[in-house]
């Protein structure tokens, strides 16, 4: 068993604890699995390490598609199709599982204070949700299997489901069949991507094999290092091998009347863009974190989110690189509408949790942006955007649970001066919000300003791309007007009575939130050693795979 | 866009042809169907002759069919024209709502 | 040569100190009490820079031009992150411009720092009761960090990170009394106002990025350059780079919105008209840092940064700057005029006199405009200390009415604070040399402007009227300002008489020379210079030509910009003496504050060491490090200087009448103040009241921040709002009714299956078919209308099934056509 | 009849005024569409005889002749006849649609003109403009109380049918679109009405007789229907 299998099902395993533990125990158990996975997936930090420019590719390979810690079995055989238990990651996916854990670790810590929740019935299934949950997560991250990908999505799916619509708040049986609901209609899409691929990978290939004859057939297509003799669902196959992407590529190839590689692209854009989530299908977003419990909340906006951005880069990029071509004035404009349009309307908003939700429509738009230059900083500055909200936003959610743990309201105008009643938690809300705000010197900034320089790095290939830009970067006077405006409300200003007696943040409180702090200095002040060495490999390398295929179409 | 071809014209009957549905379906005036008729047919007489034209030029079958719809169309016009001056005889109104003695 | 980088490590060092000072404090901040905290950040977080500075300061003296140029060329560079493919890299910025800023930085800290500790040794570091001592000078450290920073930064986004943090030391302190509304407010108001600048300087930064290739100051500049050079040899070579490209905004070239889009950065920061709003607002907080940050070292961030990217800008883009610095110039002076709130009166006069820098850069002359910047941070930082002494010992009143007759109480104050007064009046006795340093560096910031408006007037009044005339009679024959030009960076390293005298110079009199300056390669075959770069001109003794500059392609500078900043040099002293007089001098107003008024050791020690400050700076301190940095700096530009040295005689002899007309400004602002404020206020009560409009439009700072709250904060607002309601009503709506349809067809289909499935087989097959035969006859309406209709449907679907399911066939059908008919 | 018509008083008498300004505009559309017609018949003529002309002297691959005028004046044509078939779709006055319909027949016929079927145009003309539609209009005339009594069908099936038509077209765009033709390109000979009488009397000689005989039972019929009681 490889560590990658460990480390994904090492949370179920928690979960099957969690059966047989006493009830008084069964968060002790959750919190030390998730707590295990999170430091054992630190022992991945050594493949990647030192990914300097010696060892780049020692590391990432010389072509897309290097992977490490591979495993791979056949789980389900057909007639003519195999399904593969395979798992790799590399410097896509490596990073995000680390912030899964992470996140996943304290977001288990956020939720010690179960018995004191408003329903805090079911102890035992919450946590068993919540570890199959990160199971979920972390199978979407290092599956390299299109269709184990699809399986690991919607398990990830169920649990949150009943986490939002049982532990929510007043309105969560909405809020939980909304979000059900948006994400299985990017799933639906998503298994109409799956199915047509298999089938349009299988005629190729088919079709090379009875060009080489009796022997090609008897040896099978060689790809670039796996025998494949019909479809596959493997994912960086899909990608790499010349006679299926040529095949993906070609204007002959019709699906429903229709391209094939724009039409494909198109459909897991829309399924990944309501997990993002891009205006307008992000109206899931709000009401499902308002509902949520604060943990979950951090938990939606840390990870499911980032999957919208994983999926682009490993699935609709790689693959269906003339897409991305095709759609890039689109996918930008939704970006930049998801930019300006998150952050206004986050800039209206009276309840606390609400505001940050919208703050992460506005801040994700800069990663579909990022994306859909398809620039070299552009990428790199959309995967930094992704860990830098990945770290910021579960913060300021659990500072906005904090407070709402004790004042049992989020509404914003009737805060004030909580920094002078909490001194400790006030000045890491202040790293928190300042974070998001893209200050520099702390995470938010890197991504942001690597994004803006990105699209306008585009400014050869798209005439749209300065306008994109600079109406982006105005997008950073709106995201200071109202986190300032908010920390003016909730934090300055006198104190208040009925706040008065108010405690400062509790030991527990602030060892959830100090490392999302020091991870957010440190992400501002040491971008390379934090997060571009592990990922800049991987990325130039899908960027020059995603320009070759681009430049040898017809 | 400059070198007019079949569609061009296939277009315009196709335009003509949901508007003479449209008519036909909306109105509650016999003329305003028969209108709606009118305009069905011509949309048949123009695909004929642009298919005339573009797809068998010389051949003038089209035109001939077409010929043969303007005369359907005229004859089919009076008798329809006939019937409306009868029903409103009879009910002392067009509309084809009213015209429901028949019905079970 | 050298390439140790020892000087360096002791900037790093210097920057390092205030950092570790301010986790210090932040970590640990309560066990360090009350007065301990603030003399662990005077001395850790400001003592040590200073030393460090100091002997930096010592050490480049030391240096020749040879051995700094090799420092500058050798620094060091961290490897940061991968912009792209780019290498971003920080470093120090190594030249004498830094050491000088640095120097300053640190001194006029340090004394500050110092003056916070009497500052609030009181209750002046309560907020709402709560006494947050440690984190005031928390904050104090983490600005010297990033203010030393933003000096020292090599590569611009670099540049840019500190300036956001000095942005946000600056937020942090103006809201330091956050229990009180206007101030969290007023922070607001400058952290945005500064990020409204700050889009501008992404643009910018975003330009250099792409154009140039790099972020970093002396790589970019270098780029600008070589392509500016490429330009000139071809215009349409692919190696001209940004000048090549067609794009234009409002006429500007991109080269010139890159330039503007850098400035629109400093416009922010040192809060040039239109976004000066902020600074007034921000005498909100403590005074200290009202002379820290918004008098002496970051509102001057924005001259800095002008100054580094000096050689990125275009004649356009000077022209900008210079016009935005003298509308702020004058409008600031006027509205200083009203005051009555002693801080924002400052707070008026600082805007004035960033305008004067940003002016002074904008006409070209570099090391003037710097050259104020420190003099300017020694007197204003001066007069803020002391007007937080005032208020301070008058329990917190600011109103200049309510003061008088201070001067028994508080001598040290009033006579310091008079020095300050002198100094930014600009005082000095023409042609003698004594002056103070406001004397020197806005002389020759006026002495520039002027010849950038009248010695082009001479040179095109002569071209046509072919005679040897001034329009103006200046005395002509001893105009010595002196042209400063650097060519390449090769001759960085040359001091800049040396660079003169090595220029070659030639007559400029027909219409032939002008034709040939126009044309982009010189006589004497050196590369061409960039398009800001001036043709050096004639000397009148040697040439008898006349005194003229020419910048390349640029208009000479419109001459009421020179008139306006010309009137403000009246103005200036006549508020000043305005709001001295007021404070300290007549009979006390108001029983209560003079009983109270007294000054303590702490705070006036500052004082007097800052007015030695103030009145040497002029001689000793900054001036020839600045014209030395001039040289690096602005090596592909253009930089008009008086003399390169500080010879007074030179000056006023060389401004003649100009000397005349402004040299002794300050008596005659000093004079009408005395006039009006001698006897109290009624006689400015009379003039009020008989300049009506006028004095309601100054008092209201020309509506801009009613404009301002209506246009974008109400206009913002709202629009968040209607997104709002969009967002709930029309987009959610969208896809709930989606959702109550979905759920209406499932009740339905549950009733069907429910009710009549499971209520027993043979009830149900009864009544389904029932049912069945309802729904079937209910179509049967009778009406050809609905028939038609129900038939176009059925036949739309079925030809929509038929294009989804094989369209292929379709298209085989007529292709098989394509063979039957001939 | 008439007499009801005319004892409605003021009111009808103005909306009848304004129905003839419709008249009045349509009746210049279609003379203008005349006047453009000219020059393209002759056009048609013309390229007709220059190709024969060119295929005499053995000219081959010439380009097709009358540059812009032909797209100029498809395109107006086209937009002439699309406006006045939803003219006939939106307008809820009887009048109003026999007018629209009578613009939508008249460029009809030009489109004919256009399309080199000359013959075909003139019939068109004559037959529909100039008699099945005076027919519509008497009918119209003779049946109303009032031309512009409206009967409005309920809301919920003018959406339907909406959406159906939008739909019909959208589908029949598509197919139109994506439909490949073998399309003869370049000008084509137009076909002289003695060709055409000649294959109507040899080839279609049942079909034409039946029509005959149609007609004149359609005559009789119509004739008989509309017989006033006794």
């Amino acid at each position: 068993m490889g560590i990658l299998t460990l480390l994904v099902f090492l949370p179920v395993l928690g979960a099957v604890v969690c059966l047989f533990v006493p009830k008084q125990q069964v968060r002790t158990v959750a919190v030390a699995f998730a707590l295990a996975t999170f430091v054992l997936s630190l022992s991945l930090f050594g493949t990647f390490f030192g990914g300097g420019e010696d060892s780049t590719e020692a590391i990432f390979g010389t072509q897309y598609g290097k992977l490490h810690h591979v495993e791979r079995a056949t789980w389900i055989e057909g007639k003519n199709f195999t399904v593969e238990y395979f798992l790799g990651i590399d410097g896509l996916g490596f990073p995000l599982f680390i912030l899964t854990t992470l996140i996943a670790f304290l977001a288990c810590l956020a939720s010690w204070n179960f018995d004191r929740w408003k329903i805090n019935k079911g102890v035992r299934a919450y946590f068993i949700l919540f570890l199959l949950l990160e199971t979920g997560m972390l199978g979407v991250f290092v599956s390299m299997d299109f269709f184990l990908f699809y399986v690991f999505w919607e398990v990830m799916l169920l649990p949150m489901y009943f986490l939002i619509g049982v532990w929510g708040g007043s309105r969560r049986e909405y809020a939980a069949i909304k979000f059900f609901l948006f994400t299985l209609a990017g799933s639906v899409l998503m298994l109409v991507v799956l199915v047509a691929m298999y089938f349009y990978s299988d005629a190729p290939i088919t079709a090379e094999m009875s060009r080489l004859g009796t022997e090609g057939i008897a040896s099978g297509y060689r790809g670039e290092d796996v025998l494949i003799s019909h479809g596959t669902f493997d994912l960086i196959e899909l990608a790499t091998n010349p006679v299926i992407q040529s095949y993906f590529a070609a204007k002959s190839t019709l699906f429903l009347g229709l391209k094939f590689a724009p039409v494909m692209f198109m459909l897991l854009f829309i399924g990944f863009a309501i997990k993002l989530p891009c205006v307008p299908v992000h109206t899931w977003l709000p009401d499902a974190h308002v509902e949520a419990p604060t943990p979950i909340s951090m938990i939606l906006a840390g990870v499911l989110l980032k999957m919208g951005g994983y999926g682009f880069l490993r699935l609709c990029y790689p693959i269906f690189p003339t897409g991305g071509e095709r759609w890039a004035f689109f996918l930008a404009v939704v970006g930049v509408v998801s930019i300006i349009y998150g952050a206004l309307c986050a800039m209206a908003q009276t309840d606390f949790k609400k505001l940050v939700a919208y703050s992460s429509v506005s801040h994700m738009g800069y990663v579909l942006l990022g994306i859909a230059v398809m620039t070299q900083a552009g990428f790199q500055g959309a995967m930094f955007q992704m860990i830098a909200h990945g770290i910021s936003s579960p913060m300021c959610f659990y500072l906005v649970g904090v407070i709402y743990d004790r004042a049992h309201h989020r509404e914003i105008d009737r805060f004030g001066g909580l920094w002078l009643t909490m001194p400790r938690y006030g000045t890491l809300a202040t790293i928190g919000f300042f974070a998001s705000l893209g200050l520099p010197g702390l995470c938010g900034f890197i991504g942001e300003i690597w994004v803006l320089l990105g699209t306008f790095g585009a400014r050869d290939k798209y005439v749209w791309a300065v306008p994109m830009a600079i109406i982006a970067a105005g997008g950073v006077i709106l995201t200071a007007g109202y986190i300032l405006w908010l920390i003016r409300r909730v934090y300055l200003g006198q104190e208040r009575e009925e706040y008065a007696g108010f405690s400062d943040a509790s030991a527990r409180e602030t060892f959830v939130l100090i490392p999302m702090a020091v991870l957010a200095i440190a992400m501002g002040i040491f971008p390379m050693q934090t997060v571009f060495n592990y990922t800049n490999g991987t990325l130039d390398l899908m960027l020059a795979h995603v320009a070759n295929a681009t430049a040898m179409m017809p | 866009m400059l070198t007019i071809g079949l569609t061009h014209y296939l277009l315009v009957a196709a335009v003509l042809f949901c508007s003479g549905i449209f008519t036909m379906m909306t109105k509650r005036n016999a003329i305003g169907i028969l209108i709606g008729v009118e305009l069905v047919l011509n949309s048949a007489g123009v695909n004929l002759v642009a298919f005339d034209r573009y797809l068998g030029p010389g051949r003038v079958d089209g035109q001939i069919m077409a010929l043969f719809v303007i005369v359907l169309a005229a004859a089919e016009a009076a008798l329809a024209v006939g019937i409306c001056i009868n029903l409103y005889k009879n009910l002392a109104t067009v509309d084809v709502d009213t015209a429901a003695t028949l019905r079970g | 040569m050298t390439t140790s980088h020892t000087y360096e490590i002791l900037l790093a060092l210097g920057i390092l100190a205030p950092m570790i000072s301010f986790w210090v404090l932040v970590l640990f901040g309560r066990y360090l009490r009350k007065p301990g905290a603030g003399w662990f950040a005077v001395l850790l977080g400001m003592g040590v820079p200073l030393v460090l500075a100091t002997v930096v300061l010592i050490g480049w003296s030391g240096e020749d031009a040879a051995a700094r140029a090799a420092l500058t060329e050798n620094a060091y560079r961290f490897h940061w992150a991968n912009l792209g493919a780019v290498p971003v890299t920080i470093g120090v910025k190594l030249d004498s411009l830094t050491v000088a800023m640095f120097f300053m930085v640190a001194i006029v800290s340090f004394l500050i720092f110092f003056f916070s500790i009497g500052y609030m040794s009181g209750h002046s570091d309560e907020v709402d009761g709560k006494s947050l001592y440690s984190r005031f000078f928390a904050y104090l450290s983490l600005f010297g960090f990033s203010m030393l920073g933003l000096v020292v930064s090599s590569s611009l986004l670099f540049l840019f990170i500190c300036w956001e943090l000095v942005g946000l030391c600056s937020y942090l302190l103006i809201g330091f009394y956050f229990d009180r509304a206007y101030a969290s407010a007023a922070g607001i108001k400058a952290f945005i106002t500064n990020r409204v600048g700050d889009f501008g300087f992404i643009v910018g930064l975003m330009l250099v990025f792409f154009q140039l290739g790099t972020l970093d100051l002396d790589q970019a500049a270098a780029t600008f350059a070589g392509q500016h050079a490429a330009f000139l040899a071809d215009p349409t070579s692919a190696a001209a780079g940004i000048f090549a490209d067609p794009f234009t905004l409002f006429g500007w070239s991109l080269a010139t919105i890159m330039g503007i889009g850098l400035f629109c950065g400093a416009m922010g920061k040192s809060a040039q008209f239109p976004l000066h709003v902020w600074l007034p607002d921000a005498m909100a907080g403590p005074t200290p840092v009202s002379a820290l940050i918004h008098a002496a070292t970051m509102v001057a961030a924005g001259v800095y940064l002008v100054a580094r990217v000096f050689r990125l800008m275009t004649p356009e883009a000077l022209m900008f700057i210079a016009v935005i610095g003298c509308l702020t110039l004058t409008l600031m002076a006027l509205v200083a005029i009203v005051q009555v709130d002693i801080k924002k009166c400052l707070a008026y006069s600082t805007l004035s006199q960033l305008g004067y820098m940003i002016f002074g850069m904008g006409c070209g002359a570099w090391i003037a405009a710097l050259f104020h910047l420190t003099t300017h941070a020694f007197f204003k930082a001066m007069l803020f200390l002391c007007s937080g002494q005032v208020i301070e010992g008058c329990h917190h009143e600011q109103d200049m009415r309510k003061m008088g007759g201070l001067y028994k109480k508080m001598p040290v104050t009033c006579w310091t604070f008079f020095i300050g007064v002198l100094a930014i009046s600009g005082a000095g006795i023409a042609g003698t040399g004594i002056g103070l340093g406001g004397f020197f560096s806005k002389d020759e910031i006026l002495a520039v402007a002027y010849t950038r408006a009248y010695g082009w007037e001479y040179e095109k009044h002569q071209e046509s009227a072919g005679h040897d005339s001034h329009a103006l009679g200046a005395p002509r024959s001893k105009t010595e300002v002196r042209l400063v030009a650097f060519q390449d960076s090769d001759q960085a390293g040359h001091r800049p008489d040396q660079t003169h005298d090595g220029q070659r110079v030639e007559p400029a009199g027909n219409e032939d020379q002008v034709q040939r300056d126009r044309q982009p390669i010189l006589e004497d075959g050196k590369e061409p210079l960039h398009a800001g770069a001036i043709r050096l001109l004639q000397h009148p003794e040697e040439h008898g030509a006349g005194t003229a500059a020419i910048f390349r392609g640029i208009p000479p500078l419109p001459k009421w910009l020179f008139w306006l900043a010309v009137f403000t040099a009246y103005v200036t002293p006549f508020y000043m003496m305005r709001a001295w007089w007021m404070t300290f001098m007549g009979k006390p107003r108001d029983e209560h504050v003079y009983k109270h008024a007294h000054e303590i050791w702490l705070m006036y020690v500052p004082l007097i060491a800052l007015s030695v400050g103030t009145v040497f700076s002029g001689y000793l301190l900054f001036r020839p490090l600045i014209s030395d940095g001039a040289a690096a700096a602005t090596a592909a530009a253009t930089v008009l200087a008086t003399d390169g040295h500080m010879h007074t005689e030179a000056i006023n002899a060389a401004h003649g009448w100009l000397f005349w007309g402004v040299g002794f400004a300050f008596l005659v602002g000093f004079a009408i103040a005395f006039a009006i404020y001698r006897k109290g206020l009624e006689t400015a009560d009379k003039i009020r009241r008989g300049a009506g409009i006028l004095y309601v439009i100054l008092e209201r700072k020309y509506f801009f921040d009613e404009v301002y709250n209506f246009v974008w904060v109400k206009g913002c607002i709202l629009v968040a709002k209607i997104s709002r309601l969009i967002d709930t009503y029309v987009v959610d709506l969208l896809f709930d009714l989606a959702a109550f349809t979905i759920r209406r067809l499932a009740d339905f289909s549950g009733w069907v299956l429910d009710n009549h499935g499971v209520d027993g087989v043979f009830n149900g097959v009864a009544k389904t078919s029932q049912d069945f035969a309802g729904v079937v006859r209910s179509p049967q309406t009778g009406r050809i209308r609905n028939y038609l209709l129900f038939a176009a449907a059925v036949a739309t679907v079925v030809l929509i099934c038929v294009l989804l399911a094989g369209w292929e066939s379709v298209s085989s059908v007529a292709r098989a056509a394509e063979t039957t008919i001939p | 009849m008439f007499a009801r018509a005319k004892a409605r008083g003021s009111g009808g008498l103005s909306a009848q005024a304004k129905a003839c300004g419709s008249f009045r505009i349509a009746i210049l559309l279609v003379l203008t569409g005349m006047v453009l017609l000219a020059p393209t018949g002759s056009v048609a003529w013309a390229t007709d005889d220059a190709v024969t002309a060119e295929q005499q002297i053995g000219v081959t691959g010439a380009a097709p002749p009358g540059g812009l005028l032909e797209p100029i004046l498809f395109y107006a044509v086209a937009m002439t006849t699309v406006i006045a078939a939803l003219g006939v779709c939106i307008a809820k006055n009887i009048v109003r649609m026999a007018v629209w319909l009578f613009i939508a027949l008249g460029s009809v016929a030009m489109l004919y003109f256009l399309l080199a079927a000359d013959f075909l145009g003139a019939i068109q003309l004559i037959v529909y403009v100039g008699g099945t539609l005076i027919l519509l209009i008497f009918g119209v005339m003779l049946t109303s109380k009032s031309p512009w009594v409206r009967f409005e069908p309920p809301k919920l099936e003018l959406i339907g049918a909406a959406v159906v038509c939008g739909a019909l077209l959208v589908a029949l765009c598509v197919v139109l679109y994506s439909a490949v033709w073998p399309e003869t390109e370049g000008v084509v000979p137009g076909v002289s009405v003695a060709d055409l009488g000649r294959r109507l009397l040899t080839t279609y000689l049942v079909p034409f007789e039946v029509a005959g005989v149609l007609l004149m039972i359609v005559m009789v019929g119509a004739a008989h229907l509309a017989r006033q009681e006794k």
